[in-house]
């Protein structure tokens, strides 16, 4: 029963990790209805710049490397980054795309995806760094030796960001003029173009948020697995959480997060031994996909209904 | 400058068009490199080594009696398909055409096995590629050198009972393979199946869905098992998700076994200090004090032409593993020159006699500066795989510390192997194997 | 320009449905087969033909596969690589399995079993769409290749996952020169892509792009939603299962599972993307651009960068271009390059007039 | 007029149609004569295309019975219903927007072809010979509505007006027994609504075909009806000849009532 | 003689048409006689066919008491059953009456009294419904037959036959009757009338005239032989069946050489069809050539610079050499380089945009046509040709042979035509083409022939030195001005309607003492031309009063002044006076004829008011003009109207040859 337990919080705390990811997917197609595969590669591109400026900044201004100045130095440096880097996608590669289908689009965010990843690894090399956020990956004592139950504190750690960082979107949709600009442009482009909400703003406004989500999945996958290339691959982790969340849905995505990391975990720990295991890589599709069968439009996504 | 270029433009497409032009003292290695991508620090670390040491050739010797060496990269990304359009790009060029193809993935050498026994190009995978390859009497133009995958698991098995106090201790124990869910992964199976039959402990076979950035559960199945050693036979992001997940699982470092591809710097640093203890089979060591290395930071780095754009880099293991590939690549060259007259490029068949007659002894590795960076080497007609032997490495928190002498596999078992899989691919392609001893 | 139509009328259904309507056409036509049948294996040297022509023409044939499913059905896939691995193990293991199997039988197979996997993967289109579709579709690439890892029947034991294509031999003649090699391919794939025009041009295409179009106008004059997509799903993915068996056999001579990764699929999509959604040329010409873009990127950045910067700076340098290169074209022209060469076209036969 | 108006063809009866919560069609009652011009008409949101809908198996209304050819019909997908003969124009064009004009229509005669994908294929013998004898069977009905000239256009490229008839000429190459049109002259000048009422009327002369037809111009559907219905809300206010429609007091007030 | 012909022996017995039918039906059964395009593919009908057509027609008429003799009215656009139709009356013996489709219900009741027909086949509703309008005032009308049926289904008069209805009379009758078709063919005589066409008239009522058999197939054989023609040329019919030039070049000379007929969709669809069927025999008059032209250039104005270039330098280089090319003369090695890039990259897409890439003999007639133009044509490799005739000669006096093209003639006379001129210019013409009588009007018939057999063409002319005919103007035109100098309306009008901006003008000046001229702009050419200038305009009436508009005519009148000062006998007709029209002259207000020649009396009647005004040195006069529009609604238009004057020139003797 421990191990059940163990695996399913085990299970929780990861899904909270994939649904970092999918926040910035869910961000940018809510406003801007682009599939956005760069996600992956902003994840990296974030971790690395971030890592980046935390190495040479000491050397450029004399810090001490590893001090606190360098850490929110770095951490304001790759968010600039974040946002120059959200500002040029909308203008040099959206703006112009704008009323294609969604498949270019799609595209589009491929294409960048490659050019982000260049761009990255030319600009700081191709070596694969440690980021040490001050948190140790190790089981919570007292859980481990009362219960036999292991629970990182940094996967705690890492589901409190989460939950502080939709906590803040929750607010910054909720309570300022550009969310709820956002908001109306999330229901109709149309409408909220006719009531003079400048779309481009709120475009720009919402790439650099995903931005900053991106830079804070970065660190907390980085600091977990290094920061190197493999961090685009946690697009793919975010994926399925997307289609079980929808879309467009926030809280969709978070507990689409919760439920493909802890079912794609039972799967591994109770199925994955009776089929050679290796099973996370499709598992979570699978199981997604059989949710969409039963509920076309996601966990939270609109019903809708074609008129003709 | 702009004239340059577009001669350089004019040229390249030239080259695209499959003609080219060399020198005749001038012997062309093709590199099939990956510098982009999921593997990108693993390439670039490798092929800086290799290349530098080609260079250090060039720049110490004045080239190998004589013939300078001429390289030309070609990105692969790692990726088949590409791996076999730079194969045939690469192949014509060169006054000799190429004279050795090393693609450093075993799914390009796969993709070019028939290929380059059809072009008389010998191909070189040093540590990965077809195991069976080995034996030479049936895949004359392969050389699967120092040390396959087999031998390696044979020679961490002995390395476990080394550290038990004695094979004979592994009797009843439980052994965890956490691999990399793919043919390469799976490539343990066999023989661990085989050492686990013959030693009586028991393997625990976990997989790793690719890229393997997610160990959660793997690790819970290792801590429910409760092993004594873990092999990590890993690939990439994986290594270090691992190190960690072990760390917080609390399994012991010491006892995670890695291979030789999940035995680099670029494995352990990301894991940070959950990493410390680690240990990691390698046909090559890590170090930049042997004096091979300390050559290529003196006649290389010191006239600037190095390939690193990271100079800390010199000395890893990555590195030193190009530097492997280097040396052996440069001493067939020598080899077959002593053959085939030296001071002259060289054609891939003769090559292929410079490898199959390589013999790299403790007196031919200290001249070159590799005492301990390598193992010695000797290839024959049968043999294409060499010692077979590696030392295993440990990770004390900044950098590896060798912590064995070369550990020896178990040759009789795995070239009995390696004899049966060759015996039943010959059968099946219909090749009738080489007769060794009419060689010269 | 150098059309000249005057007097090409048409006094026949059969004239007016030809596929290539114009006599100028068929002419280029035949020439191009011409060339890339006869001449091109007589006077093309290896390199071009196996490492450019032949992969060409089977991502082509992928591309097309690909093409019939999103193009011109409307199903958005992210798996196409997948039935491309189904379709490479499939034949490879009904070579093995049973004696004496034609090649040519053995290719077919492999397209109707990578056309039932098709099938079964494309049973969720009839309840979602558009890129929870896409996303769903990853679900077969994924599991396809675990499957194809994990069991070792699939690639008969091999210890390394690794198989090698068989000989290929077709009435007594083992195809074994990149020449004899080439012109099977190339025969396939012109075979396999005239029957793809005749199928878009006729009630199935039509069927498909009315699904794709407008689906509840489709249903209301007639068309059935589940048949017409999921024979789309099946063709498509026997055309990919089939590309997927000469990658095996024509081009690469061995499989492994991970070779028929995601990217690989992505690859694909970019191939109609570029070359053009809902177009068989397109096809064609984006495999072209795909396969070609990235080499001679490779031949063209070193020689303008190489000496200055170093060989990491030079290939990320390509992926950024290559990136880079392909928003340009979605800018430029998001109907790929089809359009691009249509409007050609209409340019030359309105020449000397701009409209 | 030569025709014969007939038997009933489709009786509705006692329908109603819930969306949600949202009453779309409360219980109403009304049949279609065998070639006649029955129209519906009523206020936006009257439920009018709702009706469509449900003669046509788009939706299958909670309550009611269909009677089709004096035989209760199942619930039926609208496939079934367009084997049954029932063809359909839409309110806001549903033409196939990647097609030409050509291609367009012939998607109507789907129904009528045989051949299978296979055949299609390889474009040989059978295949071939089917695709033209509906490619003649498609240019009576291009001529028949005189669009020879775009019959090779794609229909994106064409005008509003245009592209109305293109829809009608792909329901009328299905050769239905029933038309369904839902605002055919929709958005139409006045000169377009003239062709559109001719074209209309030679069909149903022509070929004989049953019309349903919804319309907001009262004079078109007032000249061109047999019998006309009214809906408001969902409910039927009113059924009859056109004159007697027109003095209807509840229709009146439900016209006054709107901006209609 | 080419084989296509047949030999010798068998021209003896072919020399009525439905004997060149039935032979061609059985010498090439499956070659196509005409096509249609139809249902959007061109149907295609062989000899064969057509012959089965035609006798299964001329049964049904029989059957419905269709007699030797009888006319038969055929109205209706060029489509094949009314070709059938014609042939199938002269089967019977009868005698087809060619009318204007165009032609508004009035104008058809007076031919069709004039005629006495009892027998009409007209194509579609719109006639049927004119049919019904006369049919009143037309007893003797017994039977309409219609072609296509369409909106016709509630007609239940009973004498509205569709024609399929008589192809199964036919059939039933050639059931009861198996020879009969052959033995009425049989019964025809070369000397038989074969055809009745009106004539325009420019003057007074139209008169039908007769020609028999051997007039049009002589006139026929002399023009495929003098071209080359053979069963392998195409042709286009789509000027009108009532039109002589249509049923020489469409009919005669199809059914002499066995050549195919084309029958375009529809009116709009003619260059569409045009370039689908790519014709290697064409005929167009100089009007449709000219706009033709008029579109090339606007179209090329909207391509980019280099386009225009290049479009430019080469037409350049055609106008320099592209003639002599094409008349075999030697050119310049560079020329002919030039020359054969130009054809590869301008000349060949632009005959191909025109539908000419395969035209091997094009002619026009009927009007004067530009020398520019006419070069132009020439220039680009196409073999424009002028010929010269009229309704009463088969359209068949002068032609120009091949190698020797004069812009300004219309070449010399064709074979077996004796052509001579009469003491005051006239020209007069004899031979085997000559019309056989004006149908019930021997005083015409009498008035027009002379006592030695020339047939007096009204048309003012002379022989150049190397025997080419050139045409002035039509002999009663050709007036004189006060001052004694001869004023020929006709040359001035077509010298000013070259220019692209003119789409026609009426001069004035007999027994004036200067030239003062109506001018029509072209609203298409000046429309786009005021469009480059930014300028505003609403329609028509708008644009010919703009001051601008003005001056663009005033320097065209001005060019042809200066032009016609060079030439002695021309000198005193320059235009001294313009006025722009306000509304553009219109057949169906009288001012046109059905093809579009001016009715110059007519126009100076109606307009007397602004002649007056022109010679009264006025500088506008105010006029009110009734205009009918097509669907014979009518509107009335007014307008004050500008008059200008142009500058004119002393005479300037002729530069020395």
């Amino acid at each position: 029963m421990q191990f059940f337990i163990e695996v399913l919080i085990g299970g929780l705390l990861s899904g909270v990790m994939y649904a970092l990811v999918a926040l910035g997917f869910v961000l940018i197609y809510k406003a801007s209805g682009v599939f956005n595969f760069a996600q992956g590669a902003m994840v990296f591109f974030a971790a690395l710049t971030f890592v980046g400026f935390q190495e040479v900044l000491p050397g450029w201004l004399g810090l001490e490397a590893g001090s606190n100045t360098v850490f929110w130095l770095a951490f304001l440096l790759a968010f600039i980054a974040m946002i120059v880097l959200g500002v040029a996608t909308e203008r040099i590669v959206l703006r112009p795309l704008v009323n294609q289908p969604h498949i270019t689009l799609f595209m589009a965010t491929i294409g960048l995806t490659y050019l982000v990843e260049g761009v990255a690894q030319m600009v700081w090399g191709a070596n694969v760094r440690g980021l040490d956020l001050g948190i140790v990956d190790e089981p919570i004592a007292w859980l481990m030796d009362n219960y036999e139950i292991g629970v990182s504190k940094f996967d705690l750690f890492a589901a409190g960001v989460a939950a502080s960082l939709v906590a803040l979107l929750a607010l910054l949709f909720q309570y300022t003029k550009v969310g709820r600009a956002l908001r109306a442009v999330a229901d109709d482009h149309q409408a909220a173009l006719s009531i003079g909400i400048p779309l481009q703003t709120i475009w720009r406004v919402v790439w650099a948020v995903a931005g900053f989500v991106a830079l804070v999945a970065g660190m907390i996958w980085g600091a977990r697995n290094g920061v190197q290339f493999a961090l685009t691959f946690t697009a793919l982790k975010a994926l399925p959480v997307l289609i079980l969340g929808g879309f467009t849905s926030v809280p969709g995505a978070i507990i689409g997060g919760l439920i493909i990391g802890a079912s794609e975990k039972l799967a591994e720990v109770y199925v994955g031994p009776y089929v050679g295991g290796g099973i996370e890589g499709w598992f979570p599709y699978m199981l997604a996909l059989a949710f969409l069968l039963v509920r076309p439009e996601g966990l939270f996504g609109e019903k809708h209904i074609d008129r003709v | 400058m702009k004239l340059k270029h577009t001669v350089l433009l004019g040229a390249a497409i030239a080259g695209l068009l499959g003609s080219a032009v060399a020198s005749a003292d001038e012997q062309f290695i093709g590199l099939p490199s990956y510098r982009v991508g999921p593997y990108a620090s693993g390439g670039s670390g490798l092929f800086g080594g290799w290349i530098d040491y080609m260079q250090l050739v060039n720049e110490r010797d004045g080239g190998v009696n004589g013939v300078k060496l001429t390289w030309e990269e070609c990105e692969t990304e790692y990726n088949n398909a590409r791996g076999v359009e730079c194969y045939e790009r690469l192949k014509k060029k060169g006054s000799t055409g190429n004279s050795v193809f090393q693609p450093v993935s075993t799914g390009i050498t796969y993709s070019v096995l028939d290929k380059v026994a059809q072009d008389k190009i010998p191909m070189v995978t040093i540590g990965y590629g077809r195991t069976d390859a080995a034996d030479g009497r049936v895949f004359p133009w392969v050389f699967p050198m120092i040390t396959t995958y087999w031998s390696q698991a044979s020679a961490i098995v002995n390395y476990m009972g080394q550290k038990e106090g004695g094979m004979d201790k592994l009797k009843g124990k439980k052994i965890g393979l956490l691999y990399h869910d793919s043919a390469y992964g799976k490539e343990s199976h066999a023989i661990m199946d085989k050492l686990a039959a013959k030693h009586g402990f028991e393997v625990i076979k976990i997989a790793v869905a690719h890229p393997g950035n997610e160990q959660q559960s793997q690790w819970l199945q290792i801590r429910q098992a409760k092993p004594d050693y873990v092999v990590l036979w890993g690939w990439g992001v994986m290594n270090p998700t691992a190190i960690k997940a072990a760390a917080k699982t609390g399994f012991p470092r010491e006892k995670l076994i890695g291979v030789w591809w999940s035995g680099a710097e670029e494995d352990t640093i990301p894991a940070g200090p959950a990493a410390k203890g680690f240990v990691a089979a390698g046909f090559n060591v890590a170090g930049a004090n042997y004096p091979v290395v300390a050559d290529i930071k003196k006649h290389v780095y010191g006239k600037n032409k190095g390939n690193m754009e990271d100079k800390a880099r010199v000395g890893s293991v990555y590195y030193n593993r190009g530097v492997v590939h280097g040396i052996i690549t440069v001493e067939a060259i020598r080899k077959a020159q002593e053959k085939y007259g030296k001071g002259k490029a060289l054609t891939g068949e003769q090559m292929r006699w410079g490898f199959e007659n390589l013999n790299l002894d403790d007196a031919r590795l200290k001249a070159l500066g590799a005492t301990g960076f390598m193992p010695p080497l000797k290839i024959t007609c049968a043999d294409h795989e060499g010692p077979g032997k590696v030392k295993f490495q440990q990770w004390d928190g900044s950098q590896w510390k060798v912590i064995t002498d070369w550990v020896e596999s178990d040759r009789p078992l795995v070239r009995g192997m390696i004899e049966e899989s060759a015996a039943a691919y010959a059968k099946e392609k219909g090749i009738k194997p080489r007769d060794c001893s009419k060689e010269s | 320009m150098f059309y000249r139509e005057a007097g090409q009328f048409k006094a026949s259904y059969a004239e007016d449905a030809r596929i290539f309507p114009i006599r100028q056409d068929r002419i280029g036509f035949w020439v191009l087969m011409l060339v890339l049948g006869v001449a091109v294996p007589l006077f093309s040297n290896e390199y071009w033909l196996k490492a450019i022509l032949i992969p060409v023409l089977i991502f082509s044939l992928a591309a097309l596969g690909l093409n019939i499913l999103t193009g011109y059905a409307g199903q958005l896939s992210l798996g196409s690589a997948a039935f491309m691995a189904v379709g490479a193990f499939a034949a490879y293991n009904f070579m093995l399995r049973i004696d004496g199997m034609p090649f040519l039988l053995a290719l077919v197979l492999a397209g109707l079993t990578s056309a039932g996997v098709g099938i079964l993967f494309g049973l969720p289109s009839l309840r979602i769409k558009g890129f929870y579709l896409a996303v769903a579709t990853l679900a077969a690439q994924f599991f396809i290749v675990w499957a194809l890892v994990k069991f070792p029947w699939f690639s008969n034991n091999s210890s390394s996952g690794v198989v090698t294509a068989q000989a290929v031999t077709i009435l007594g003649y083992t195809f074994e020169s990149p020449e004899a090699k080439y012109v099977l391919t190339f025969l396939i794939v012109a075979f396999m892509a005239l029957l793809a025009k005749n199928m878009v041009r006729s009630s199935t295409g039509r069927a498909w792009m009315a699904v794709r179009d407008m689906d509840v106008a489709a249903q209301v004059i007639g068309f059935r939603l589940m048949r017409t997509k999921l024979l789309a799903f099946a063709v498509s993915s026997f055309y990919c299962g089939v590309a997927g068996a000469l990658y095996a056999y024509t081009y690469i001579g061995t499989v492994e599972p991970e070779g028929f990764n995601l990217d690989l699929s992505f690859k694909i999509l970019f191939m109609i993307i570029i070359g053009g959604v809902g177009s068989i040329m397109g096809s064609f010409l984006g495999a072209a651009f795909i396969v070609l873009l990235p080499i001679l990127l490779d031949n063209v950045v070193p020689a303008l960068f190489g000496d200055a910067l170093g060989a990491g700076f030079v290939s990320n340098f390509q992926l950024i271009i290559f990136g880079g290169l392909i928003i340009f074209f979605l800018i430029v022209e998001p109907h790929g390059l089809a359009r691009l060469w249509q409007i050609a076209k209409e340019k030359l036969r309105l020449w000397p007039f701009p409209h | 007029m030569a025709r014969k108006i007939g038997d009933v063809i489709v009786d509705l009866q006692n329908i109603s149609l819930r969306f949600g919560g949202v009453k779309a069609l409360t219980d109403i009652s009304f049949n279609v004569r065998e070639h006649e011009v029955r129209s519906i008409i009523g206020p936006n949101g009257a439920g009018k295309s709702s009706m469509l809908n449900v003669i046509n198996g788009v939706y299958h209304p909670q309550e009611g019975q269909i009677f089709f050819k004096g035989a209760l019909r199942k619930k039926m997908e609208p496939h079934e219903a367009a084997e049954q003969g029932i063809a359909r124009t839409f309110q806001n064009i549903a033409l196939f927007k990647g097609m030409t004009v050509l291609d367009n229509i012939m998607t109507g005669r789907n129904l009528k072809m045989k051949c299978n994908f296979l055949q299609h294929a390889l474009y040989w013998g059978a295949a071939q010979r089917e695709e033209i004898a509906h490619r003649i069977k498609v240019e009576e009905v291009i001529e028949f509505l005189e669009i020879q000239d775009i019959r090779k256009t794609p229909v994106g490229r064409l005008p509003y007006g245009l592209q109305k008839r293109v829809e009608l000429a792909r329901a009328l190459a299905a050769e239905p027994h029933i038309l369904l049109l839902d605002e055919p002259m929709a958005g139409m000048n006045v000169e377009e609504k003239q062709d559109m009422c001719r074209f209309i009327l030679d069909v149903n002369d022509h070929y004989g075909t049953t019309i349903v037809l919804i319309e907001h111009d009262m004079g078109v559907v007032m000249d061109i009806s047999d019998r006309v219905v009214v809906l408001d809300y969902g409910k039927k206010i009113g059924d009859g000849e056109p004159d007697e429609v027109k003095n209807n007091p509840e229709v009146i007030k439900a016209y006054l009532g709107t901006s209609h | 003689m080419s084989d296509a012909r047949g030999t010798a022996a068998d021209a003896a017995s072919l020399d009525t048409f439905p004997r060149l039918l039935m032979q061609h039906a059985r010498q090439r059964p499956s070659r196509p006689a005409m096509r249609e395009k139809e249902y959007g593919i061109w149907q295609t009908y062989t000899w064969a066919e057509v012959a089965d057509k035609v006798r299964a027609i001329a049964g049904g008429l029989a059957a419905l008491g269709f007699r030797r003799g009888d006319r038969l009215a055929v109205v209706g656009d060029n489509r094949p059953r009314l070709y059938w139709s014609v042939a199938a009356c002269q089967c019977l013996g009868g005698i087809p009456v060619m009318m204007y489709q165009d032609a508004v219900a009035q104008e058809m009741a007076y031919v069709m009294q004039d005629a006495e027909i009892r027998f009409a086949c007209v194509e579609d509703q719109e006639q049927v419904d004119k049919m019904l309008e006369i049919q009143g005032g037309l007893p003797l009308l017994e039977h309409v037959i219609y072609d296509d049926a369409r909106g016709l289904r509630h007609y239940d008069q009973p004498f509205l036959h569709g024609l399929d209805e008589v192809v199964e009379l036919g059939t039933a009758h050639a059931g009861a009757h198996p020879d009969f078709i052959d033995r009425e063919i049989d019964k025809g005589s070369p000397d038989d009338v074969s055809v009745m066409l009106y004539t325009s008239g420019t003057t007074g009522k139209p008169k039908g005239v007769c020609q028999s058999h051997s007039a049009f197939i002589a006139a026929a054989r002399g023009g495929c032989s003098f071209d080359k023609l053979s069963d392998q040329d195409d042709i286009l019919s789509y000027l009108p069946m009532a039109w002589v030039g249509d049923h020489l070049f469409s009919y005669a000379q199809a059914l002499v050489a066995g050549f195919t007929i084309n029958c375009p969709e529809s009116g709009e669809t003619v260059m569409n069809d045009l370039r689908e069927i790519g014709p290697t025999y064409y005929f167009a008059p100089p009007r449709v050539f000219e706009n033709l032209l008029t579109q090339v250039m606007i179209r090329m104005e909207d391509a980019s610079p280099i386009k225009r270039k290049l479009f430019h330098h080469f037409m350049d280089v055609a106008k320099r050499c592209g003639a002599d090319i094409l008349d075999g003369k030697s050119v310049s090695g560079g020329d002919r380089l030039q020359y054969w890039l130009g054809k590869l990259f301008i000349y060949g897409p632009l005959k191909n945009v025109l539908g000419m890439s395969r035209v091997r003999v094009a002619y026009t007639a009927g009007a004067a046509i530009g020398p520019d133009l006419f070069r132009l044509y020439r220039s680009i490799g196409i073999n424009l040709k002028q010929l010269y005739g009229q309704t009463e000669t088969c359209a068949y006096v002068c032609l120009q042979p091949d190698g020797q093209i004069k812009l300004d003639s219309v070449g010399t006379p064709a074979p077996n035509v004796e052509v001579k001129l009469a003491d005051n210019g006239e020209i007069l013409v004899r031979g085997p083409m000559l019309l056989k009588a004006y149908y019930k009007r021997p005083d015409a018939t009498a008035e027009s022939i002379n006592a030695e057999g020339y047939f007096m063409t009204g048309d003012a002319g002379f022989f150049d030195e190397d025997g080419h005919l050139k045409i002035i103007d039509r002999a009663k035109d050709v007036g004189k001005l006060t001052g004694g100098g001869m004023f020929a309306p006709n040359y001035i009008e077509n010298k000013l309607k070259f220019f692209q901006h003119i789409k026609e003008v009426v001069c004035f000046g007999n027994q004036r003492d200067f030239v003062t001229a109506f001018v029509n702009i072209d609203l298409e050419a000046v429309g786009n031309w005021a469009e480059r200038k930014g300028m505003a305009y609403a329609g028509y009436t708008d644009l010919a009063s703009q001051p601008q508009v003005y001056e663009l005519i005033r320097e065209c009148i001005e060019q042809v002044n200066a032009d016609l000062a060079s030439d002695p006998n021309m000198s005193e007709s320059q235009i001294k006076r313009f006025l722009v029209l306000h509304k553009e002259l219109d057949a169906d207000d009288g001012e046109l004829t059905r093809t579009r020649k001016v009715r110059r009396n007519f126009v100076a009647e109606k307009y007397a008011v602004l002649i007056d005004a022109l010679y009264a040195g006025k500088t506008s006069q105010y006029i009110e003009t009734q205009v009918t529009y097509e669907d014979g609604r009518s509107n009335k238009v007014s307008a004050e109207l500008v008059i200008a004057d142009a500058k004119t020139f002393p005479p300037q003797p002729r530069k020395a040859a």
